[in-house]
């Protein structure tokens, strides 16, 4: 039995609005092993905290209840304390009576009733609980950053500059992503390939990265500090080593008819081809799907006008292992489809485009090489029809949409539109919103300029229907303000699509077991403390993987992710976490049950000598646990038979003891 | 005036990585849910073994659910899919056993579901509240 | 009626034995009355030739004993083993109980068991000698003048009535013909349970289970718990009771213990033959045996060394409890 | 001597009902007999012997012996005593009755268990004789007749009437009691029926079976007999046979915490339990062999040196017919005890 301290938070009214709190700590006096008990304003601020500090001194306690908010939010929290104050840090149990409790209950009697209970089992669990010492693991001093856009650039840099190696795994041919594409960034309006591609000169630069583009992570074993990664590195059939990027290869090549996904499909490139100018690597690839020599096994002028030599047709998908201390988790995102919004008529016509397809229209080494014209027949189009939140904010419409706000297209809707008159002021523009969200350092001015300096027609409603007719885009919407229907005959309509995260963010996040949300957005181990790290330790997130985010608010996650891992990589070794598994190898049967369903391998299996009770000696198969590989997730204590296995901080006699006090 | 209106006791074993969070989500949000349920914060939804929920129901609890991860989202990559398996197992013998099935639950509720924690608890102890008193796997002698 | 003999077996133990090829036979001993048989230990020929005997009531399975055994005893131990003992015999192996190399198996026949009781319920109280004549057995009885004639296949046991296989999974030598897996009925008690309703489903169960008196015969007998400890005999457990102090321990000790050779268990019947108080514990086991075979797909435990039981494994389609749940009403 | 009609026989036990609980054996489905309370209805078994003995009656499986409510951190004690019913066994066997003679010089000796003497006290029980012994019975290996069974009341029954013979007052005064339904009679039918049960007695196949080499003092002689290792070997180390058995008397006591309090009960424990009289140090027993031999040694040494060579075993056979592994008393007196029992 331990001598049990309670600490009954009020949260200022948080807890104490709807938990008589000094009931409560009256009440789990008189618990088994309680010998002090009391309730404070804030248990977490400093002078909480001395007095969690003074009263384990006073009263000799050996464990520590915290009733409070989620352990989920404090519990590290008060380990600290009980470290500070000479305990073992996991003689802490929290009883969670805010989330679980006044938050969620209306009743001061109820709310009191229930917050005694959910005290009364964390005394009980506590009093079985056992100092536990964590165990120690090493670190390799490496980092693997998937994806190579703005965010995976800026973190590799970030890692690399604290003297870390990093390894960039890109999928597609060149690194650079989406803010690739893009033409000018807001609100400063500079040109993205100005201040991008010297980051990704950089990064090619940089002795400290070593970049796998066109390559994908196909799995993913360890723990933090410890991972094996096994990357593919799909064959391109150009030795990238070699190739110097000269474009020989891309004016030969007789297949000249295939969509250039850098320009969206606007216009055409070669089999073998570099996605861009300024693409890092600056490597040829060739298409395998499109190119007749690896199809047909007939051309092969790519290889002859190669004076480097670095074709390669026998090429194969390699397969590289590695080892890595932390994984940056940096795969963006993409608009989404637009076939379901057949309403804007986006399949029927030409001039029905994209944000994305403008940027590339106006973008210099875009298809019409910076000149906005119509995708249709190259004219000028006079009347230009944005509408926002197609498919963001979709509430009603899951299947087709999505739930949440895109973030970034209130903005770049506005540059679109002002950059357009500015360039082009004998051109009519429309912008049609739901609301227009502005929440950014110089964003709303941005915004303000567009409609007051630009002269660009902002309407709060949603078109309803655009209908090709002729050259024109009917165009039917409602005006919520005037309260009346609009008909406007565009030249150009521009659909602000949502974003969502790129589809290989799913696979990745179970090999990284790492979790995601509904949205397949990367979740956060914390929404608000821990914003950059995922729940896994180790595993870490940079950028729109982890929600829509614009470029500053990119970069800045990116940079708060390197920090993360630099502050990783600089311990030599990790202390883990304690709460693992162990077997009480007197029990054992060595039947094998826990190792079938251990998912990180952590169990191994020793013949063990044992001195019967009657002196004879019998040799058995036991399980052994590696608790730096365990993470603690206990399905091999469910899974053995003779109770053998159990889990440290979630033994078996705890979680009893917590089912037996809220029964009782 | 009331009458002594009966109240089920629910025992509610969440997975620290989703459901507890989707529990606090709910908190987060003011999302009522009836003071019946008691959360136990377990690792993992396959840390779950049933004797405890044998336990729980030996104790005088009238339902027991338990809430994991989806599949797919298992911290620990499959934790819920055994949890998902053995659950189904013990479920259906206690079935067979002719133990009411409206008693037990598995539920999804991930970090982002707190209104899915609520309504779900709040489903529950109606289906519960319907039964009435466990009296099929009860143990007298824990009787207040 | 058993194909095989006693001779037979006697004289292929002794062999071994004198050969040195195995040191000692786990065998059958006779008893007092012809159907009281007991497993033994038999370490030379003259015990063999004295008291080894193979007949219709040679029920229990060996293949547990070689746990203990191949830990006590020095050389190589000379079991024998009827179809079903073999599925057995193979799941301990999958669960690294015993070493393979200190056993010699030898598969032999089985035409089913008999249950004694069943004889008794014909014959009544008083059995002097049963002997065989064709598909009869030939009961004498203190108080009939003639021996009495019972039909075998009325008198097996209800697991052998429902035998699932006649076939060796694991020997290393096979006396007589090999068998084949019988396509059985043995679920079909099952599906008569699961059809009442639920109350009638609890008062059966009520009832059968209300008789336990924890002598833990089935779980002693049973091939599959072989732990160390049980849990019920650990205090350190939480969960360690010795008596079904009242209805809720009965069933704990019942569904967990199925719970616990869940996947494990082969459906050999020890448990419900060896059951002073007849409760029909198979059809606890055989309950968790079928929902596995409807939810996840066909397994028999035993069948291979090695398999994965289908609860420490998992499809990321597998069913959801109450979708498993409703699926069988449907089905019902 | 009285007696009373078959056929009124439902009439006889609605009136003992009345004013007392009835226990009877009843057939089972299974072909088994269990010892029920009589209903109106209930059918009285032929069945020669119960699965279970009724020393359950007097000893159960489990008993509450007292209890603790503690309330924060006070305890109270809690007395759960429930004094019992008055009670009638009706058709107890005459080696079952001599269980009872074995359990009283265990629990009614100084200190005296009174749990146990109160539901002796408040038992009536009344004998069977045996129509049709079995062969896994040898009662008369101690000194039993089953023809002459004893009890508060002994009872024949033939093909038409069952006769009853008062033992003891408390016997006596509840045939008095039945004076209405019962008529007196003479002995002639009772002695017929005991000739024709001991004609069947001499044709057992366990009727020569002795104590020879048993009893107080032959601890040293047979204590360290090889046979023990032979005869246990394949003991599985259940419980059935302590828990048939009418004379085990081992229990354990255990506390069971209820969340609110704790019960002090007693639960039948076996001998035959790797975890049976374990203590501090670990177990005294530490192999099957030993805890095997045990059993024996106290049915058959410890136990008549200590009770003027009253052997603990009572020749009622169940454990020959529950052992999973059919090891059994008999089994160990021939190989041990050095008598074949021909």
């Amino acid at each position: 039995m331990q001598r049990v301290g309670v600490f009954v938070c009020w949260c200022g009214s948080n807890i104490a609005g709807t938990v008589d709190v000094q009931a409560v700590a009256e009440a789990l006096k008189s618990e088994p092993g309680v010998v002090f008990s009391t309730d404070y304003q804030y248990m977490c601020s400093q002078a909480g905290q001395d007095m969690i500090k003074t009263a384990v001194k006073e009263h000799n306690l050996t464990g520590i209840v915290v009733c409070s908010c989620s352990p989920r939010m404090h519990e590290a929290t008060f380990r600290k304390t009980a470290a500070a104050a000479g305990l073992n840090p996991y003689m802490v149990e929290i009883a969670n009576i805010r989330e679980q409790c006044s938050w969620v209950h209306k009743d001061m009697a109820t709310g009191t009733e229930k917050a005694i209970i959910l005290g009364k089992a964390a005394v009980a669990k506590v009093n079985l609980n056992a100092p536990l010492t964590p165990g120690e693991s090493p670190v390799t001093k490496r980092a693997l950053v998937i994806g190579g856009g703005i965010a995976g650039i800026q973190t590799a840099l970030d890692i690399a500059d604290a003297g870390f190696e990093v390894d960039i795994v890109e999928k597609n041919p060149t690194i650079g992503g989406k803010m690739a594409q893009l033409d000018k960034t807001f609100p400063t309006l500079d040109c993205a390939a100005c201040i991008l591609t010297p980051k990704m000169v950089d990064v090619a630069q940089n002795e400290k990265i070593r970049i796998f583009s066109y390559s994908e992570v196909t799995d993913v074993k360890g723990f933090v500090g410890n991972f094996d990664v096994t990357i593919k590195k799909n064959a391109r059939y150009v030795k990238e080593e070699i190739c110097t990027g000269c474009g020989a290869c891309l004016e030969k090549c007789p297949m000249k008819k295939i969509p250039n996904e850098f320009n969206l499909g606007m216009d055409n490139r070669t089999a073998i081809y570099i996605p861009f100018a300024q693409a890092v690597p600056k490597v040829a690839t060739i298409d395998p799907t499109a190119c007749t020599m690896l199809k047909k096994g007939k051309c092969g002028i790519c290889s002859k006008v190669c004076t480097a030599g670095a074709i390669d047709y026998t090429q194969k998908d390699e397969y590289i292992e590695e080892k890595y201390g932390a994984i940056v988790v940096a795969t963006g995102f993409n608009p989404i489809s637009m076939d379901k919004f057949d309403e804007f008529a986006y399949s029927q016509s030409k001039d029905v485009i994209t944000s994305l397809e403008f940027e590339r229209l106006t973008n210099a080494a875009g298809p019409s090489a910076g000149k906005l014209l119509r995708p249709s027949d190259g004219k000028h189009p006079h009347t230009i029809v944005f509408v926002q939140c197609v498919g963001s904010r979709c509430e009603a419409c899951a299947e087709k949409g999505k739930e949440y706000c895109s973030k970034i297209c209130c903005m770049y809707t506005a540059k679109h539109a002002m950059l357009t008159r500015d360039k082009y002021p004998d051109t009519e523009v429309y912008v049609f919103y739901i609301d227009v969200r502005t929440p950014g350092k110089n964003f709303d001015e941005f915004y303000r300029r567009a409609v007051e300096e630009f002269g660009v027609k902002y309407i709060k409603g949603m078109v309803g229907k655009v209908t090709p007719e002729g050259d024109k885009l009917k165009v039917q919407a409602s005006d919520l303000i005037a309260n009346k229907q609009l008909h406007i005959d565009a030249d150009l309509v521009v659909l602000a699509a949502a974003i969502e995260p790129d589809k290989s963010a799913r696979p990745l996040a179970t090999m990284l077991t790492a979790s995601m949300d509904t949205n397949d957005f990367f979740t956060e181990a914390h929404p608000k403390l821990r914003p950059v790290e995922s729940p896994t330790a180790g595993v870490f997130l940079s950028g729109a993987c982890q929600g829509p985010k614009d470029i500053p608010e990119t970069v800045s996650q990116a940079g708060a992710a390197a920090s993360k891992v630099i502050g990783l990589l600089a311990k030599d070794k990790l202390t883990g976490n304690p709460c693992v598994a162990s077997s009480d190898e007197l029990m054992c049967n060595g039947c094998s049950s826990c190792a079938n369903v251990c998912p990180y391998g952590a169990i191994t299996y020793a013949e063990k000598e044992f001195r019967m009770p009657d002196r004879t000696t019998k040799v058995r198969r036991v399980a052994e646990v590696n608790p730096a590989v365990c993470q603690g997730c206990g399905a091999c204590t469910v899974a053995c038979p003779s109770g053998a296995m159990d889990l440290k901080g979630f033994a078996n006699l705890q979680i009893m003891a917590e089912v037996d006090a809220i029964c009782k | 005036m009331q009458v002594n209106e009966y109240k089920p006791l629910i025992v509610a074993f969440c997975c620290n990585w989703c459901s507890y969070a989707g529990a606090d989500l709910a908190g987060n949000n003011r999302l009522n849910y009836p003071a019946d349920v008691k959360i136990i914060r377990v690792p993992c939804s396959c840390r779950v073994n049933p004797m405890f929920i044998l336990r729980a129901f030996q104790r005088g609890a009238d339902g027991v659910i338990i809430c994991g991860c989806h599949p797919g989202d298992c911290h620990y990559t499959s934790g819920n899919y055994y949890a998902r398996r053995r659950m189904t197992a013990l479920f259906s013998m206690l079935d067979y056993l002719g133990i009411e099935r409206e008693r037990t639950r598995l539920e999804w509720v991930s970090a982002a579901e707190g209104a899915k924690f609520a309504a779900t608890m709040n489903d529950f102890v109606q289906q519960v509240t319907a039964l009435g008193e466990n009296k099929r796997l009860e143990d007298l002698r824990c009787k207040k | 009626m058993q194909k095989i003999t006693g001779d037979i077996l006697i004289e292929k133990a002794s062999a071994l034995l004198s050969s040195g090829t195995v040191s000692c036979v786990l065998g059958w001993k006779k008893g007092e009355f012809g159907y009281d048989v007991t497993p033994a230990v038999f370490s030379s020929v003259e015990e063999l030739e004295r008291d080894f005997v193979y007949n219709d009531f040679c029920g229990a399975n060996f293949s547990k004993y070689l746990v203990s055994k191949t830990r006590k005893l020095e050389g190589k131990i000379l079991v024998f083993l009827k179809p079903c003992d073999t599925y057995s015999f193979n799941q301990l192996l999958s669960e690294h109980r015993f070493d393979r190399e200190k056993v010699y198996a030898i598969g032999i026949p089985c035409e089913g068991m008999v249950d004694i009781s069943k004889v008794k319920a014909t014959v009544g109280e008083g059995i002097s000698s049963i002997d065989t004549d064709g598909d009869n057995l030939l009961v004498s009885t203190l108080y009939d003048e003639e021996p009495v004639a019972v039909d075998f296949k009325s008198v097996l046991a209800e697991r052998c009535i429902n035998c699932k296989s006649k076939k060796h999974v694991a020997y290393d030598e096979l006396l007589g013909e090999e068998g084949d897996v019988i396509e059985n009925s043995r679920f079909d008690e099952v599906a008569r349970i699961e059809a009442l309703t639920p109350d009638e489903r609890f008062a059966f169960w009520q009832n059968e289970l209300s008789r336990c008196i924890r002598c833990n015969a089935c779980r002693d007998a049973c091939p599959a718990c072989t732990c160390e400890k049980c849990v019920f005999d650990n205090p350190a457990s939480g969960v360690e009771n010795k008596s079904p102090a009242n209805s809720f321990e009965e069933k704990l000790f019942h569904i967990i213990r199925a719970y616990h050779v869940a996947g494990r268990c082969t459906d050999c019947g020890e448990c419900s033959r060896v059951c002073p108080q007849n409760i029909p514990l198979h059809l606890l086991n055989r309950k968790f045996i079928k929902d596995m075979n409807e939810f996840y797909g066909e397994y028999q435990a035993g069948e291979e060394v090695g398999m994965r039981a289908p609860l420490v494994s998992y499809t990321t389609e597998d069913l959801e409890p109450g979708e498993a749940l409703t699926r069988r009403d449907t089905d019902a | 001597m009285r007696k009373c009609s078959l056929d009124k026989i439902n009439l006889l036990f609605a009136e003992i009902a009345k004013n007392a609980v009835l226990y009877l054996p009843v057939d089972e489905n299974d072909g088994s007999a269990v010892y029920k309370k009589w209903e109106d209805g209930t059918a009285y078994s032929n069945a020669l012997n119960t699965v279970r003995s009724p020393k359950d009656f007097f000893f159960p499986q489990t008993e509450n012996l007292m209890g603790f409510k503690t309330l924060g951190k006070t305890i109270e004690v809690i007395d759960t005593r429930v004094e019992p019913d008055d009670f009638v066994i009706f058709g107890v066997r005459a080696c079952d009755v001599r269980s009872f003679d074995i359990l009283d010089r265990v629990f009614l000796s100084e200190p005296v268990d009174s749990f146990y003497a109160s539901r002796r006290n408040h038992g009536i029980i009344i004998s069977m004789a045996c129509t049709r012994p079995s062969e896994t019975c040898f009662c008369k290996t101690f000194g039993i007749d089953p023809a002459e069974p004893q009890g508060d009341i002994s009872a024949w029954k033939t093909e038409t009437e069952v006769f009853f013979k008062s033992n003891t007052a408390k016997g006596e005064n509840l045939l008095t009691a039945l004076d209405g339904i019962l008529e007196d009679c003479d002995n002639n039918e009772v002695d017929a029926q005991k000739a024709k049960i001991n004609a069947v007695m001499n044709r057992l196949p366990l009727k020569n079976l002795t104590t020879d080499g048993f009893g107080g003092g032959k601890t040293a002689e047979i204590f360290d007999s090889p046979k023990w290792e032979e005869l246990s070997e394949s003991c599985l180390g259940c419980g059935t046979c302590t828990f048939v058995c009418p004379t085990c008397q081992c229990y354990d006591i255990k506390d069971f915490n209820t969340g609110t309090g704790v019960i002090r009960f007693r639960c039948w424990d076996s001998c035959m339990y790797s975890d049976f009289t374990k203590m501090a140090h670990g177990n005294n027993r530490n192999t099957q062999k030993e805890r095997f031999r045990q059993r024996f040694m106290h049915k058959l040494v410890y136990y008549p040196e200590n009770n003027e060579e009253i052997f603990s075993c009572v020749g009622c056979g169940r454990c020959l017919s529950k052992c999973p592994i059919s090891m059994n008393i008999v089994k160990v007196m021939k190989e041990i005890g050095g008598n074949k029992g021909e």
